[in-house]
């Protein structure tokens, strides 16, 4: 195994580790965590399945976001839709065989790079030019997007311009499971792509970008309102009643 | 390979000889292509195209229907089987008169009255390489083009199917491919929701063969109704043969310059 | 009668959101509660010496005890779709009001301290330390938030300000740095039963001069009891209806709905309180034990239903918490929710046609209608989702002629706070007060321009006082504001009603 | 004058939610057809390679025309200064956006390569009317959204007037240019005329006109909004114009085709000989599409009953719908005139024997796709009203600015 | 980029191909992996629209030398899974429609000619298939 293939290999097990464990870490501890009231920010549904419906459209439309700013609402749609697709075609590197839904999208997985990379720039031109988000803004929030922004266009590059060798690269992947990765190729664009992608792995469980998780574990939008029905008590408030 | 051929050699006239005599010309001009070439039509490259086509020449036909034979079909099935379309099969499901209207024909015959006289022309119709094609004009994404040498073709990578050439051409040269093919030949690559029309055989132009195929059926079938050659060249045979001949263009007001021409009617 | 130390900001016609000014509110700070306030509450008189350890660690005890505050100091991605949604900071300018600056309030400690980014690169992501500055401007802000949830409506995630809010609000508490004016109601509760401190005797009288009001008004005898056992109905309201303008006007309406009903009811004096400012101050215990008194006074007056009066808060405790609370309610009449809004109880008569309403007594008024917060977004009326909205609005279309909506971006769920919520309707905070209210304000003023509105009802006694004090610091009447029951008291024709008393009200009206 | 109050379309959840599941249901089912379509190839269709251009062509193009005339009701708001329609600005764009998403998609589901819709996108010929019908379109959606955007943001509102009036003329633009799609064919007879592009442009009018009524009143009436009759006769009346324009092109579209000798043949087979095509030029086109509605909007008392006047906006559909059947296909199925004088015995290739009219027979997946596209410009307007504010909360008499006659003389008056 | 160890790589050349027979590529086996798609689209270019029919990179060149033929002669469709185009795409997951239009065989009269140009550039002289016997079509 050359050196770095080597290299590559440990960043990724450790990447993959620190991600696997990070999340379910931080996962387990919202799910631990009790609500002790009942807080969903109404008008709610009554009904569990009527919830599911809201989340949903949290999930898919950013419903919430689209009540409160369009122009954010279009350019982060665009860009985790666009995300999404990315995704789905980047697991042809990582299942084999692939499965028919993903190769069927896979194609589509080349404008979701594009647009992905125009949401990430709508974003970050409204952390410069609104003042009130340029308040809020922190140098993490502008690493997060330059690094997304890196990884996309390194991506892109190497769709259209500098093509890798995708056959090893997936070789490379489907290896680290076998803990005997065949080498990676050593092109410089790849190499980079895949080192911004280690760290983004790595800040996950430490960033913002524990949103994600985090939205379904809202209390504001994933209780049922139906407090008049039921009695909704946390195990710490019951031992205030029984002193 | 060969069986499937045999299945669709056509009418005894001119179908067995064919075959063979084709695959001499082939291996003719690939392999011996420098014997050949020399005394065969100036402009054409012999063997392989090497350099991009020119406007040095423009390729054209002339079709003396005087001697084009009512009853005969030689032309239309040597187009058939030289492009593949013979290959086509009616979809299971498909209804057969409608089927007869939606296969691609790239050439066709057509009977003609003359309302005035009663005198009946036969001819054979295809794409008449336009000099300014009106399909070329109307397709959106410049699939339809004409090639320097002066055929129209259809780039069927970038053609979408829009099927605008189609009510464009005034000759109904088009045909679009309503079904899914499977066994095309090597030469002819075609399938399902692009625009072709006669290509002038354009895979013999650039081989460097002399002739088209229906051409070679109509002098194998023994009318030599159709000629062929470049029409910029003077001393071509079918410049020779249009200066003995009072030729004309179908719908000429239309002012396309057609590359076909058509002599006695 | 408006005077002004500071500047009235002037109304547009539409929502302007104002560029950034850093710091403008930094000076405004509610009193600070004396050790006498404090101790009641089980607090620390005074700031602790060890205050920076203490807090942290009730900091990590919260963050233990409640997923809300976890999921939302984590979650904020910065989108900014909050930024522009509160009306504190559309009043102010004041970065630090903007819901996402408010939190990063706390989420710079949280971050300094519970992140491993944060306590390795605390620059970068904005980490820091807790410092007495930042203590103090926790002080500062964490009392510019009403608890609206109006910020959780448009955020993707759903952060509510509010909660942080609330959880600073104890935090800073069991430090020793408590506001004055919310814990000193609390204690006033403990101590007398209700906020403004009227004892039981004081109530006995208003409610008798209430019934001879009515029944001077009326020619009908109707009931205000108090402390009635055996009585079907018990009625939580807050203490501001038992005398003043404009919410006593309410009281005489539930009363007149109670009396058309035909149902027996009383009010407590163990429990003469809606309003539960334990939930201002984020405390679970003072909260719970405010709630407890509504338990024990209905076990006491052995009745079958609870109905609250119109307070906003009030009906959110109520409505969301008492369950959790004071709960489980199974001593009551199971075919009634526990508990009842009296508009749930008003409207339900109308619904099945039991109340007679002579319109025409409202026509001097044209109205609008506030949604108070904590009605809109943290309750609900009737069974299904949004009844909170379209209930009041029945129930004015029922009783006035002339109603129209403000504009669609400031109504139902979006609706802008009156500015005095979560325990700031105290004079200290004034200019907080009039800068907050500038958007509803607005809206308001819009329909009065388009649409002729004179009066805006609302179901709420803090958004009814706010409203009777700041109104008039923006040129407008301090009677435009009204209680909702006020109309319903108005329009209603009482059984065996004497018909000349209305025509000479009608008269008067004209 | 008052403030115009928009609020979003609050019918009942359940109502709402159904009406959106049967368009959904429509959506879905012509879906299946298309992907039936693609996966056969279009043999599957009752197109050929005579009749090339099917149904799905004739909604397409009804929907994209009727987009540009739908936008018109914004246009005379913003650009002829008539301030009576400015409230029905945003409907009318919102419309015109989902027409035209409706009517590309049936478009583009019908090519015979749909995937390569991106090389459409990336490659073009600018002599191609088509191509530039591409920009149109793509620019029409752009210029909506601005012109939408100019109407309900404030910061937009200094820019209406010339978003309006660049948006009036890119419409017209647009719609000449479909129409010139038609136009610019000289191969076939029936086409080749300069006057098919105002045609559609009055034709767009008409239609446009139709469906915004039918919508507006549709949508007013579930949400329990109040219409009045000054707005409403007001549209009516409009319509009532553009219906006897179309009357007046299609007429003057006969003579000039009759005016060239050699098309004798092509007008009498249409207008006599034509089967279909001739029972729907004079039912459909005639009298269901124009006199019946004229008849309905000039009656003294069903032109001034609501129900009366939706009927005539639905038949002014219908009629639009067979006229545009009538234009594009009953054109291809005339025969090219290749031979002048002379008369065709035999063809292999259906060349008009006997100078017989080709057969075209639509099949079901190519009328589902059509509705599809339908369904899919109702269910964008549907769902746009819901969640965006384009709706005005009320159209009544009183709300409504004042005429334009009035408020014209008092501009002239502030302007003196 | 220097270049990946190809010989540690699976190939996908097919045993029973002329491939399979050879030792290289129209171009460097590792300029083969990453770029064959620009290779042959720009040939196509050329081909379609300037008629040159002499360059390496042609489809039917591609189709002639990595199709495999059946021990009876027969040649098994390029593009099914199993095959050479077909075994590589199906584990990228790339789907191809090349040969909705192209012959997965080589086949029909002038299917050598097509083909020569890529085989010169190797140094063969043309495809054996051609030669072999007389049944190329
Ligand atoms: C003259 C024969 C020949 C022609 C023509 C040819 N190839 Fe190859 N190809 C080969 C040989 C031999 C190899 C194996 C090289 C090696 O093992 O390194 C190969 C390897 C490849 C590989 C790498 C396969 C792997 O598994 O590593 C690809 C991809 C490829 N060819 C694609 C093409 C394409 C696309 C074309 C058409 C432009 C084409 N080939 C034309 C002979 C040919
Ligand atoms: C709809 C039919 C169709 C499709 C799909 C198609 N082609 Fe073609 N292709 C053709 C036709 C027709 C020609 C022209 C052949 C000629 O002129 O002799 C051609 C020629 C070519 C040529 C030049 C001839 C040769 O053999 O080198 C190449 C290269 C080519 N195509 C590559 C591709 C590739 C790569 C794809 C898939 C991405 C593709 N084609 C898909 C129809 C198609
Ligand atoms: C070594 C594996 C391999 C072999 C063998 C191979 N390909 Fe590919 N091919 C790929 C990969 C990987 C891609 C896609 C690259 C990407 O997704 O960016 C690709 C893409 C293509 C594309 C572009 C497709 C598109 O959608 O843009 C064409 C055309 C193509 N291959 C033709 C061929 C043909 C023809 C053959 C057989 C002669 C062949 N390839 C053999 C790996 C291979
Ligand atoms: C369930 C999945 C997810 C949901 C529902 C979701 C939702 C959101 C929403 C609503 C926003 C705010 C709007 C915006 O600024 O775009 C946001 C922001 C963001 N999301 Fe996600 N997200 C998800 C997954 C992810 C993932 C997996 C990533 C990263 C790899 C990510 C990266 C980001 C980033 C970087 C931002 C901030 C953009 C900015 O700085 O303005 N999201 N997300
Ligand atoms: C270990 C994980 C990853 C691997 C192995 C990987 C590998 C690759 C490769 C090989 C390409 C080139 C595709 C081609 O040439 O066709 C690519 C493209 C791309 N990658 Fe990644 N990538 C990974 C993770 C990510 C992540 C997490 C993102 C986004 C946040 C991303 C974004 C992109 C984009 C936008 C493109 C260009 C569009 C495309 O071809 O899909 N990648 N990636
Ligand atoms: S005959 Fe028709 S297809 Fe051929 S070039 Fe002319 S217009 Fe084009
Ligand atoms: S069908 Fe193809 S060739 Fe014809 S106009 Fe459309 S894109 Fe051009
Ligand atoms: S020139 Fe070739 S393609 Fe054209 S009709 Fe003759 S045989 Fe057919
Ligand atoms: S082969 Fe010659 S004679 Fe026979 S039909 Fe064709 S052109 Fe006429
Ligand atoms: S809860 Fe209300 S007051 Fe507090 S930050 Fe949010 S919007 Fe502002
Ligand atoms: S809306 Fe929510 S996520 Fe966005 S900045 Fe505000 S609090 Fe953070």
């Amino acid at each position: 195994m050359s050196f770095l293939t080597m290299v590559y290999a440990s960043l990724y097990y450790f990447a993959a580790i620190v991600l696997l464990v990070g999340v379910t870490y931080k996962v387990v501890q919202y799910a631990r965590t009790p609500a002790p009231l009942k807080i969903p920010t109404t008008p709610a549904p009554t009904t569990r399945s009527g919830v599911v419906f809201r989340m949903t459209r949290e999930v898919v439309l950013f419903e919430s976001l689209f009540r409160g700013n369009k122009w954010t609402w279009i350019f982060g749609w665009i860009f985790h839709f666009g995300l999404l697709l990315v995704t789905l075609r980047h697991l042809r590197y990582f299942i084999n065989p692939v499965w028919l839904p993903i190769e069927l999208v896979q194609p589509f997985g080349i404008y979701g790079g594009i647009a992905m990379v125009v949401g990430l720039a709508g974003l970050w031109a409204r952390r410069f030019f609104v003042d009130r988000v340029r308040y809020i803004s922190s140098p993490s929030d502008h690493f997060i997007l330059g690094l997304l922004i890196a990884i996309g266009c390194t991506g892109l590059l190497m769709t259209f311009v500098f093509h890798t060798d995708i056959v090893a690269v997936k070789s490379f992947f489907l290896g680290l499971y076998a803990f005997d990765p065949p080498p990676l190729p050593t092109d410089p664009l790849l190499l980079l792509h895949l080192l911004l992608v280690a760290t983004l792995m790595i800040i996950f469980p430490y960033s913002k970008l524990l949103h994600a998780p985090g939205l379904f574990f809202s209390p504001s939008r994933n209780q049922v309102d139906n407090p008049r029905e039921q009695r909704h008590i946390a195990p710490w408030a019951k031992r205030l009643e029984q002193d | 390979m060969t069986d499937h051929h045999e299945s669709n050699t056509g009418p005894a006239e001119c179908g067995p000889s064919q075959p063979d005599r084709r695959t001499f010309m082939a291996t003719a001009a690939g392999v011996t292509a420098a014997l050949v070439a020399p005394g065969v039509i100036m402009h054409s490259v012999a063997g392989p195209r090497t350099e991009a086509v020119t406007s040095d020449v423009r390729w054209g036909l002339l079709v003396d229907t005087a001697k084009c034979a009512d009853g005969c079909s030689a032309c239309i099935e040597a187009c058939d089987r030289e492009n593949g379309l013979d290959l086509q099969t009616q979809p299971s499901g498909a209804q057969p008169t409608r089927w007869e209207n939606q296969k691609s024909v790239w050439i066709r015959k057509v009977k003609l009255q003359d309302n005035q006289t009663g005198r009946v022309t036969n001819l054979p119709l295809m794409c008449q390489h336009c000099e300014h094609p009106p399909c070329v004009d109307v397709c959106p994404t410049g699939a339809s083009f004409k090639r320097a040498d002066g055929i129209v073709l259809v780039d069927r990578h970038t053609c979408i199917g829009c099927r605008y050439c189609m009510m464009a051409c005034p000759y109904k040269a088009r045909s679009f491919v309503h079904e899914v093919m499977s066994n095309q030949l090597t030469r002819v690559p075609r399938g399902k929701g692009c625009v072709e029309s006669c290509t002038l055989c354009v895979h013999r132009r650039d081989y460097g063969e002399e002739s088209t195929a229906c051409v070679d059926a109509c002098q194998a079938a023994g009318h030599e109704a159709i000629i062929f050659g470049d029409l910029k060249d003077p001393e071509s045979p079918i410049r020779m043969r249009l200066a003995e001949l009072a030729s004309r263009q179908i719908r000429e007001d239309l002012a396309l310059n057609t590359g076909v021409r058509y002599a006695g009617f | 009668m408006a005077k002004a130390t500071f500047e009235v900001p002037e109304l547009s016609q539409y929502i302007d959101v104002p560029a950034v000014m850093p710091d403008t509110m930094a000076h405004s700070m509610p009193f600070v509660a004396k050790p006498e306030i404090q101790n009641p509450l089980g607090y620390p008189g005074e700031l602790v010496d060890d205050w920076q350890e203490r807090a942290l660690e009730k900091m990590g005890d919260l963050l233990g005890r409640y997923r809300s505050l976890r999921v939302y100091l984590d979650s904020c991605v910065k989108c900014g779709s909050c930024t522009d949604k509160c009306h504190y900071y559309l009043g102010t300018k004041d970065p630090k009001n903007m819901p996402v600056g408010r939190q990063d309030l706390m989420r710079k400690v949280y971050r300094r301290y519970f992140t491993l980014a944060g306590r390795f690169f605390p620059k970068l992501v904005g980490a820091e330390d807790f410092t007495k500055e930042v203590l103090d401007d926790w002080y500062s802000y964490f009392h510019q938030c009403s608890q609206c949830r109006r910020c959780s409506v448009f955020c993707p995630y759903g952060i509510d300000t509010a909660e942080i809010s609330m959880a600073a609000r104890e935090i800073m508490d069991s430090i020793g740095v408590g506001q004055k004016y919310c814990n000193e109601i609390i204690g006033k509760v403990y101590k007398i039963g209700n906020n403004l401190g009227l004892p039981g005797p004081a109530l006995a009288d208003t409610l008798e001069g209430l019934e001879e009001d009515v029944f001077d008004d009326t020619g009908v005898q109707v009931r205000y009891p108090l402390d009635e056992e055996g009585a079907e109905i018990l009625l939580v309201t807050p203490s501001a209806d038992f005398f003043a303008e404009p919410h006593v006007d309410g009281l005489i309406g539930y009363g007149k709905v109670f009396h058309e009903a035909g149902v027996t009811w009383t009010l407590s004096s163990h429990a003469s309180e809606a309003a539960n400012f334990g939930m201002f101050i984020g405390s679970y215990e003072n909260m719970r034990r405010v709630a407890q008194r509504i338990r024990e006074a209905a076990i006491k007056l052995k009745v079958k239903r609870i109905v609250f009066g119109e307070c906003g808060h009030a009906w959110r405790v109520a409505y969301s918490f008492l369950n959790t609370l004071a709960g489980p309610w199974d001593f009551l009449d199971p075919r009634y929710p526990v508990p009842q809004h009296i508009c749930e109880f008003t409207y339900d008569l109308i619904q099945r046609g039991q109340l007679t309403f002579d319109k025409s007594e409202n026509d001097d008024k044209v109205l609008t209608y506030h949604d108070s917060c904590n009605v809109a977004r943290a309750s609900r009326m009737g069974d299904t989702p949004g009844g909170q909205f379209d209930i009041p609005r029945a129930i004015i279309r029922a009783t006035c002629n002339h109603f129209y909506d403000m504009d669609e971006d400031t109504i139902r769920d979006r609706t802008f706070c009156c500015g005095g919520g979560g325990g700031l309707l105290t004079d200290d905070l004034m200019e907080l007060r009039v800068k907050g209210a500038k958007p509803r304000v607005e809206a308001l003023n819009n329909v009065m321009q388009e649409k002729g509105v004179t009066h805006m009802a609302a179901i709420c006694a803090i958004c009814k006082s706010q409203f009777t004090k700041v109104l008039p610091y923006y040129g407008m009447e301090m009677d435009q504001i009204v209680s909702l029951h006020q109309l319903v008291s108005n329009a209603i024709v009482l059984s065996g009603q004497n018909e000349d008393d209305e025509e000479d009200e009608a008269d008067e009206a004209a | 004058m008052k403030r115009i109050v928009y609020r979003e379309w609050r019918v009942p959840p359940a109502r709402y939610w159904s009406l959106l599941g049967i368009l959904a249901s429509v959506i879905g089912v012509a879906a299946l057809a298309f992907a039936y379509m693609e996966h056969e190839g279009h043999w599957v269709t009752g197109m050929s390679n005579s009749v090339v251009w099917g149904v799905p062509h004739v909604f397409a193009v009804f929907l994209i025309i009727s987009a540009s005339g739908a936008l018109n009701v914004a246009s005379i708001g913003t650009v002829f200064r008539k301030p009576l329609y400015k409230p029905l600005g945003r409907l009318s764009g919102l419309l015109a956006a989902a027409l035209l998403v409706g009517g590309l998609l049936v478009l583009v589901l019908d090519l015979g390569r749909p995937e390569r819709l991106v090389v459409a996108m990336t490659t073009y010929n600018f002599r191609s009317i088509f191509a530039w019908n591409i920009f149109l379109y793509t620019g029409f959606m752009a210029i909506v959204i601005a012109y939408l955007w100019s109407m309900a943001d404030r910061k937009g509102d200094p820019y209406n007037r010339a978003i309006g009036i660049v948006a009036t003329f890119w419409r017209l633009a647009l719609t000449t240019g479909t129409g010139a799609i038609f136009g610019f064919l000289v191969a076939r007879q029936a086409y080749d005329a300069a006057i098919l592009a105002p045609m559609f442009v009055v034709m767009s009018f008409a239609y446009g006109l139709a469906i915004y009524m039918l919508v507006l009143m549709f949508s007013f009436k579930e949400d329990d909004r109040p219409i009045g009759n000054r707005i409403l006769f007001r549209l009516r009346n409009l319509l009532g114009i553009f219906v006897l324009s179309v009357f007046y092109f299609t007429l003057v579209y006969h003579l000039t085709k009759l005016y060239g000798a050699k098309n004798y043949d092509l007008v009498g087979w249409l207008l006599l000989d034509g089967g279909i095509y001739t029972f729907l030029f004079w039912v459909g086109w005639v009298l269901i599409g124009g006199l019946i509605p004229l008849g309905i909007i000039y009656h003294p008392i069903h032109g001034r009953d609501r129900n009366w006047i939706a009927a005539a906006c639905g038949l002014v559909i219908v009629g639009g719908l067979s006229s545009l059947y009538v234009i594009i296909i009953g054109s291809q199925a005339y025969p090219i005139q290749m031979f002048p004088g002379q008369t065709i015995l035999e063809s292999g290739f259906f060349d008009g024997v006997q100078g017989a009219a080709s057969s075209y027979s639509p099949r079901i997946p190519e009328v589902l796709l059509g509705f599809g596209g339908v369904a899919v410009a109702l269910l964008v307007t549907a769902v746009g009203v819901r969640v965006l504010q384009f709706l005005p909360e009320s159209l009544a008499d009183e709300v409504m600015p004042p005429d334009e006659e009035a408020s014209g003389r008092a501009a002239v008056g502030a302007q003196a | 980029a220097q270049v990946a160890l190809a010989a540690e790589m699976k190939t996908y050349v097919v045993a029973g191909s002329q491939a399979a027979t050879l030792d290289s590529c129209v171009e460097p086996t590792d300029i083969m992996r990453r770029k064959h798609m620009e290779f042959i689209q720009h040939q196509r270019d050329k081909t379609v629209h300037g008629g040159i029919r002499s360059s390496k990179h042609s489809l039917s060149g591609c189709v002639d030398c990595h199709v495999r033929d059946e021990p009876d002669g027969e040649a098994v469709p390029i593009h099914q899974k199993q095959e050479f185009c077909g075994a590589c795409h199906a584990f990228t997951a790339v789907n191809l429609n090349c040969f909705d239009c192209h012959a997965a065989v080589p086949k029909g009269p002038g299917a050598a000619l097509a083909s020569k140009a890529a085989y010169q550039a190797v140094g063969l002289e043309q495809s054996p298939r051609a030669v072999s016997d007389g049944k190329e079509h």
